[in-house]
């Protein structure tokens, strides 16, 4: 009897004539949309197999493929993508604990600083990006500590916690709470309960987060670029070239580097979809 | 100390040739970073409390921004060959910024211009000893102008001040005090925010530069040399590239050792092997800049002596140049105010 | 197989959530091994008391005793309770012998015993092929019989139940009742369950408490709560009544006399009521009978207004001015299609009850 | 605390508030009390005197300079020459004090009115991105969250990231190339003939804010609709199937039944955008060329770091941040969303 | 005041989703102002078949007239009918009056006008001065009452309604029966009504149709249902069932002999039946009776299991082998109290129904 309430998946909207004037105008809008978003995907990818010295598609010089052979022995820019990766890889561990404990206090316990609280903490994300930088860069001073990839690393996860901590927010606020308590009432201790029934409801979150954290950590200039003294990553390396000029080997990475998204991305939607089927067939 | 070196430079400066010579001359290694521009690298520094790098490429004309905060150590004169320096450049680089209150701080490494690129095509009337500053304020020019905000007020003044419009001793009143800068700026600015639809584009960097003519449609502007060189070079040799009648902006970048440093034996060590003949020539076809060590020329291939003899078809073009003074505090920020000025009219 | 039950003791409990007082100073005791409900309306105070019991919740005043010790500071996991709450709170992403392996998992006990002791439970509640689905794989049914094994898990001594079966639809809820009541009788740990549901807390209760505002208005069995409640409330909370306002003219030998719009009428009354009281008298519409001229202690006369089948009774609704007057009649084919306009209907004295007026169960 | 402590324990309970302690001093508010510091003082020195005494500097170490290569003849001459400029200097050098810091709130009142007419353009420039993002974007997650089946809605949202795969000033700059006057979409243009390049004919799509807009609004779309997308997924589709029933057009419906249910997330999504956009650096530096005006941004980035006046940058980005603090409580004030929506 | 309702006429409709038939091909007429009612287990198509008739869904075959007017093509909006959705779908950000004025507010009605109309439909369904609150703010039979009101208001010439009482709680669900009721009574409008709940559609309907999977098996008032159930499934669906199977040994004058492991059972039969057919027995557990010595036409041995109160009755649950019967006693005090060990129960042949074996409604 309940079983098929459960797996009965919220009917599409079949629509009626009325409806398909909306539907149509929606369609063509989306796809209207998506060559917006596209259209500079295209523009960037096709530059990266232009044989003209910037990247461009208006000045064409025919295809080449060899700004993908310059990539591979451009050494500083592949330097520069593995510092971007650890720092990345470092942003991660550092803001989610911090976007995790930020939320659980921000949820669980009522104050009247709540919302101090809040505005404090999410405040880095309206802070301009230079600002976070500098003043990361001179507060670590007082340390001794060089920038570099640590203090990079630190400077972003100042922000990208704030992100990860409005996704937990948003997660634990939909949390049933009734569900740590029945594991407390079994007699669990305090971190069993996490282990076991907290960090599993918010697994596809972290998931998340820390992707979104990687990719904002990849993607950032403004932060990294102050923080990270001598060393340097992807970006601050695009960003010096600014400069002299880029060359497409830039425009590369960025095929590349979508190319991967999209591969990765679609075996995740390919995997989830499965996953669900498997569960619709049982 | 150790055995390495950490280089801070321009993006382009430092490529594998130079480094992978160096390294092999004298064991030392080279750890290098970058940066795109003078305020980047100034401002790290600084964000730094100038610790973390060995050497640094400030243009001369931004020393003192350093010296106020200390960043940079004094150059010992007798742990480097002084002589390896092309002679004027060096006393030149005196007056300009490289020393601060008597004691030398940059050393020389190379020099440039900004100066006229335009398209022969559709001028060409314009051609070296007649062209000038002005020819890009010309009412034809609408919309056909690319320029950068920070040096096309300077190259204004200039022009304004040879035509005899606007008095400025050669633009030198810009830096001799805060009055007179905001006199000459005032009008130079408004000159050009009355002549502002000629700007096409304005350009911070070679990438803008370049893109300024090849996709936002300007035919005449003031870029760097080697974006000029390059236009012509690699794009189309209907871009030329050379010195006003009122002469080029001359810039020279130099070495410094910050005052932070903490391999100061391999910081000269890399400073004197700059200085080579050899590494200048290697540095020169890399960037196409031009060395600042002695016999470095005799070691430019052939495009960039073909390059130079376009930029610099004669000895005049040189002698002439108008070289960048050492930045005051007020001359910074009364540019940037007018820049915005000028931006924002 | 499960440790027996205990008996729970309130004693002077009460609960003050800053000026609101949720729960009233309450005695109470529950038998060990009893099956006993807490009935009331919903916001009533219920799951406050049971938080109480199970340690979510420190008394404001007074002491909870659980087979003779008092539970003061000991927390929920330290108590010999376990809590099934009323959205269940299985854990989603744990199988199903997880689930109920889950408080064996929390004492420490290793993989491979804890996944034979949940066996054991999940062939109690006949979950048995079950054990490795999700609980969202599950039916209804399903997910609250493995609320119930995991529950047991712990082998707790009394089980506190927070309207476990109101998220199942009716006819499921009626087959879970008949189970919970076989699985309590099974192992004999004490049951406290607590619904708003009264139909729900007669079928299965040994005892049942009615709670209204805070306060206990009655503890009583199933039958005396249903024929003789102590209050309105409880009367018309607990099954359907007649009501009929007045006035007692009489009271004598445990019966009285009650004088209102709708006549004279007889019912039991027990103590406390005096002539000249305000009084209610409650009468259940399975007791009252249509009369075909004879008599009966009480007789009203009002108009056929509907006639709604409910399957096996039929309910006949009439109306006497404001007052309506509800009959059941068993369904025997063609039962009541035939009344119609103005009838007699009467009740007996003994099945009448005479109370002092008080407040009524909303509807 | 209890109440955490009750369900996580002290330990737990301890770290997440160390951690959030360690995160909001720390990281966040020391760091910015140092930036706030700096925006309330000022550095005064006599600059004419120093200037002066550095001239003198110059002319000595010319002299000197020089003085290697002279004959031996000149040399005491210069010599003599020298000593006269260093007792001109010695006796200025006592004259000059050493610069002072002094506490004032200049920085802030100090604003000229280019800065603050600037500063005026972008609020209402990034409230118009604002409005413009949330136009572009609301069909869009509303499409996602309520038309699409749940394997349609993936893949739209997976398009909808793609673009973040590659760096900002990437994404900036492909649309330079774009709009450019001789860019991708006037060269199409004069494919078909509406413009012509040879003649230099073409639409100045970069002379108008409009290009920066539509660089911003490209560069943070997802930031408005994810939050919409939040929200109008857990509008109940019977709502909307209700309104239609009651007889409504489409437009109707969106306006009484599915914005109203939306805006939280649209206020969220408002205010991320605003934000991002008021704050941002690049697109503006990238996409204009300068030649549409500046953002206020800009001109922090030039106090910083080409005036050199950090002192002034801090107050600017102070001011910034204040002003975007006013306006989140403003949004949160007129869409009546408490703080804590804003998480959802 | 309000419109008459429009009868609605199913002409061989069928829906089929891919590759999913969800409705069989149906005709089905209903009449105007009746209250019909569509009473089937979860996932039979009732919903599907709802929103054909409200213009959500285009049928795949047939056609849908609602009063003689043929519908395709016509959208939910444009139909004469309005839907009352299984959770309401009320406007949580509207008042309740801009909630029952906002049909009115889609056809272009001025603000004040179109506030009086909802003032009296809030007259209507009992809300007067409720009208500024957020339907957040109600109760569950009040939010209830604003659906009803909203959807009235457009004046609808049916009103379609999908489960709208399964949220609310057992008292308040049996309250708004009654309350449906008599609004559908006082407007006339047509009501197509949609459960699963038996009780609710015996209750309220003039007729039922009994949908299982996607098709309908019968359709009749609620007495002819309740005792003559067309089909196994129907029979155990509506109401409570004793079963009993066995094969047909005799079949004489509209009765049957059905000879079974519980000895030999006769009832009423309708055609279709002959000798050696497996065929099922049916009786209602309150037609059932306890003996005491003396004889009916069918006695059936069996211990009492248990006694459950559900108030106005008692339920006696016996078991034979696996088989259980459950019989029904009105509650007059201590009914079946004294009932123990193995007991005779019996019941008159005319109060069974034999039928050809088939599926039973699972519970
Ligand atoms: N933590 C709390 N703080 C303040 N008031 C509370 C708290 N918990 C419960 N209450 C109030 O106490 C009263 C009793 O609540 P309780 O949950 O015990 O009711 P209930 O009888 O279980 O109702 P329901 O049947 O709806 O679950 C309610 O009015 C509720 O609002
Ligand atoms: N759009 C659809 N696409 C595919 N299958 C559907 C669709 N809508 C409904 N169904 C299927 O059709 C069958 C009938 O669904 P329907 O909603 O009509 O059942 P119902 O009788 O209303 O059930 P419930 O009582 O649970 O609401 C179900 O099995 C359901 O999964
Ligand atoms: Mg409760
Ligand atoms: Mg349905």
């Amino acid at each position: 009897m309940t079983t098929a309430t459960v797996a009965a998946a919220p009917a599409p909207i079949r629509r009626t004539r009325e409806g398909r004037w909306a539907s149509i105008v929606l369609t063509a809008y989306m796809v209207v949309f998506f060559i917006y978003l596209f259209a500079p995907l295209l523009v960037m990818t096709l530059a990266a197999f232009n044989a003209y010295d910037y990247p461009s598609v208006t000045q064409w010089r025919g295809w080449t493929l060899k700004w993908f052979d310059e990539l591979a022995g451009d050494e500083r820019i592949l330097q520069g993508l593995w510092n971007s990766i650890l720092v990345g890889i470092g942003v991660i561990a550092v803001s989610i604990p911090l976007g995790l404990s930020g939320a659980f206090i921000l949820t669980r316990l009522q104050s009247r600083w709540n919302g101090l609280l809040y505005g404090v903490l999410v405040s880095p994300i309206l802070t301009p990006g230079i600002i976070l930088g500098i003043s990361t860069l001179i507060f670590w001073r007082n340390f001794e500590v060089p920038g570099g990839l640590f203090l990079a690393m630190m400077a972003q996860a100042t922000f990208i916690a704030s992100y990860s901590m409005l996704m937990f927010m948003a997660r634990l606020q939909r949390q049933d709470r009734s569900l740590e308590e029945a594991a407390l009432d079994l007699g669990a201790s305090s971190f069993l309960v996490f282990r076991r029934v907290t960090i599993p409801f918010l697994a596809p979150t972290i998931f998340t987060a820390a992707v979104i954290a990687f990719l904002q950590s990849i993607e950032n200039y403004n932060t990294t670029v102050f923080a990270i003294g001598g060393n340097w990553t992807l970006v601050t390396e695009i960003g010096s070239r600014f400069r002299f000029g880029l060359s497409p080997v830039i425009n590369v990475i960025g095929v590349i580097f979508v190319v991967l998204t999209v591969i990765a991305a679609t075996t995740y939607v390919m995997l989830k979809e499965r996953d669900r089927k498997a569960r619709m067939a049982r | 100390s150790s055995g390495t070196v950490n280089v801070f430079a321009w993006g382009d400066y430092v490529q594998d040739n130079i480094k992978d010579a160096f390294e092999k001359a004298t064991g030392i290694k080279v750890n290098l970073s970058t940066y795109g521009s003078n305020d980047e690298a100034e401002n790290k520094l600084r964000a730094a409390g100038g610790k973390g790098f060995d050497v640094i490429f400030p243009s001369v004309d931004t020393g003192p921004n350093y010296y106020k905060d200390d960043l940079l150590g004094a150059i010992d004169e007798s742990k480097f060959n002084v002589d390896k320096v092309i002679p004027s450049i060096y006393r030149a680089s005196i007056n300009l910024g490289a020393t601060n209150r008597g004691k030398r701080y940059l050393i020389p490494c190379d020099w440039g211009t900004e100066a006229m690129t335009w398209d022969s095509e559709t001028s060409p009337d314009l051609k070296y000893g007649t062209i000038s500053y002005g020819d890009m304020w010309k009412s034809d020019m609408a919309g056909k102008v690319a320029v950068r905000q920070k040096s096309v007020l300077v190259s204004l003044a200039i022009y304004l001040d040879d035509i005899g419009e606007v008095k400025s001793d050669r633009a030198m009143d810009l830096y001799k005090s805060e009055d007179d800068c905001r006199r000459v700026f005032e009008a130079v600015t408004n000159y050009a925010i009355e002549r502002r639809g000629n700007i096409g584009a304005f350009w911070n960097n070679a990438t803008e530069a370049t893109a300024a003519f090849t996709d936002a449609g300007c035919s005449i502007g003031q870029t760097w040399d080697t974006t000029g060189i390059l236009l012509n070079r690699e794009t189309n040799p209907k871009w030329r590239y050379t010195m006003p009648k009122e002469g080029g902006l001359g810039w020279i970048d130099t070495m410094a050792i910050p005052s932070g440093s903490e391999n100061v034996d391999q910081a000269y060590a890399f400073v004197n092997f700059m200085l080579t003949p050899e590494a200048g020539g290697m540095f020169a076809n890399n960037t196409g800049y031009n060395s600042a060590a002695v016999d470095a020329d005799q070691h430019l291939n052939d495009a960039q002596k073909a390059a130079f003899s376009m930029a610099y078809p004669d000895a005049a073009a040189i002698d002439n140049l108008w070289w960048w003074p050492a930045q005051t505090d007020f001359f910074g920020a009364l540019r940037t105010e007018y820049v915005e000025k000028f931006t924002n009219a | 197989m499960l440790g027996k039950g205990k008996n729970v003791v309130l004693d002077g409990v009460s609960m003050v959530f800053g000026t609101f007082t949720a729960v009233r100073k309450t005695d109470l005791e529950i038998g060990a091994g009893e099956f006993f409900s807490i009935l009331g309306p919903s916001g009533c105070g219920k799951t406050t008391l049971l938080r109480m019991i199970s340690g979510f919740l420190e008394p404001t005043t007074g002491r909870v005793l659980i087979g003779g010790d008092d539970m003061a500071g000991i927390g929920p996991n330290r108590r010999p309770t376990a809590l099934i709450f009323q959205n269940l709170a299985l854990f989603p992403l744990m199988p199903v012998w997880e689930n109920v392996a889950f408080g064996l998992e929390a004492r420490g006990m290793p993989k491979r015993k804890r996944r034979e002791r949940a066996m054991e439970l999940i062939d109690l509640v006949a979950l048995r092929g079950q054990e490795d689905k999700l609980p969202g794989d599950l039916s209804g049914g399903q997910r609250q019989r493995v609320a119930i094994a995991r529950a047991l898990a712990v082998e707790p001594a009394v089980l506190l139940l927070d309207e476990p079966l109101s998220a199942l639809d009716l006819k499921l809820r009626q087959h879970m009742r008949a189970e919970l009541k076989s699985i309590q009788r099974k192992t004999g740990v004490t049951f406290v369950y607590i619904t708003h549901d009264q139909g729900e807390a007669l079928t299965m209760s040994d005892r049942i408490a009615v709670m209204n505002h805070g306060s206990v208005e009655q503890v009583d069995t199933t039958d005396v709560l249903y024929d003789n409640p102590a209050t309105p409330f409880v009367a018309t909370f607990v099954g359907e009544q007649n009501v009929f306002r007045g006035k007692v003219a009489e009271v004598a030998e445990g019966f009285a006399v009650v004088e209102g719009p709708d006549g004279r009428l007889r019912g039991r009354v027990r103590e406390g009521l005096s002539k000249g009281d305000a009084a209610m008298v409650f009468v259940r519409p399975e007791r009252m009978q249509f009369l075909n001229g004879a008599g009966l202690d009480n007789v009203v006369t009002a108009r056929v207004d509907r006639r709604d089948l409910e399957g096996p009774f039929v309910n006949l609704f009439l109306k006497r001015d404001a007052n309506e007057i509800m009959v059941h009649i068993v369904n025997s084919g063609a039962a009541g299609r035939d009344l119609d306009g103005e009838q007699r209907v009467g009740f007996a004295a003994a099945d009448a009850l005479v109370l002092p007026t008080g407040d009524l169960a909303r509807d | 605390m209890k109440a955490l402590a009750r369900t996580y324990g002290r330990t737990l309970s301890g770290t997440f508030v160390f951690l959030t302690a360690a995160w909001l001093l720390g990281m966040i508010v020391i760091p910015q009390l140092f930036m706030i510091e700096r925006s309330l003082w000022v550095r005064q020195e006599s600059t004419q005197l120093s200037l002066e005494i550095d001239r003198l500097y110059n002319e000595v170490s010319l002299l000197r300079f020089d003085a290697q290569g002279a004959a031996d003849a000149d040399k005491p001459a210069i010599e003599d020459k020298i000593s006269g400029i260093e007792e001109r200097i010695a006796e200025l050098e006592a004259q000059e004090k050493a610069p002072q810091k002094v506490y004032t709130l200049s920085n802030y009142t100090r604003m000229s009115g280019l800065h603050f007419r600037i500063f005026v353009r972008t609020i209402v420039y990034a409230a118009m991105v604002t409005v413009l993002a949330l136009v572009v974007c609301y069909p869009i997650a509303f499409a996602v969250a309520q038309v699409a089946t749940p394997q349609a809605a993936a893949f739209l949202m997976l398009g909808l990231i793609i673009p973040y795969a590659i760096n900002e000033l990437l994404r900036v700059y492909a649309w330079l190339m774009i709009l450019d006057y001789q860019g991708v979409l006037n060269t199409f243009l004069d494919w078909i003939g509406v413009t012509n390049l040879a003649a230099k004919q073409w639409i100045p799509f970069l002379e108008s804010p409009a290009a920066v807009f539509v660089a911003m609004v490209y560069t943070y779309i997802l930031f408005m609709v994810f939050p919409i997308y939040n929200t109008l997924e857990t509008l109940d589709r019977n709502q909307l199937e209700a309104a239609r029933d009651l007889g409504a057009p489409s437009w109707r419906i969106h306006w009484r039944v599915a914005i109203p249910h939306a805006k939280p997330g649209i206020a969220v999504g408002c205010i991320m955008t605003f934000m991002l956009s008021a704050g941002s650096y690049s697109v503006p530096q990238i996409m204009t060329r300068g030649t549409s005006g500046d953002w206020f941004s800009q001109t922090i980035y030039r106090q910083f770091f080409e005036s050199n006046n950090w002192n002034a940058g801090a107050a600017y980005a102070f001011t910034l941040l204040v002003v975007c603090i006013v306006f989140i409580f403003l949004m949160m004030l007129v869409f009546r969303v408490g703080v804590r929506d804003i998480a959802r």
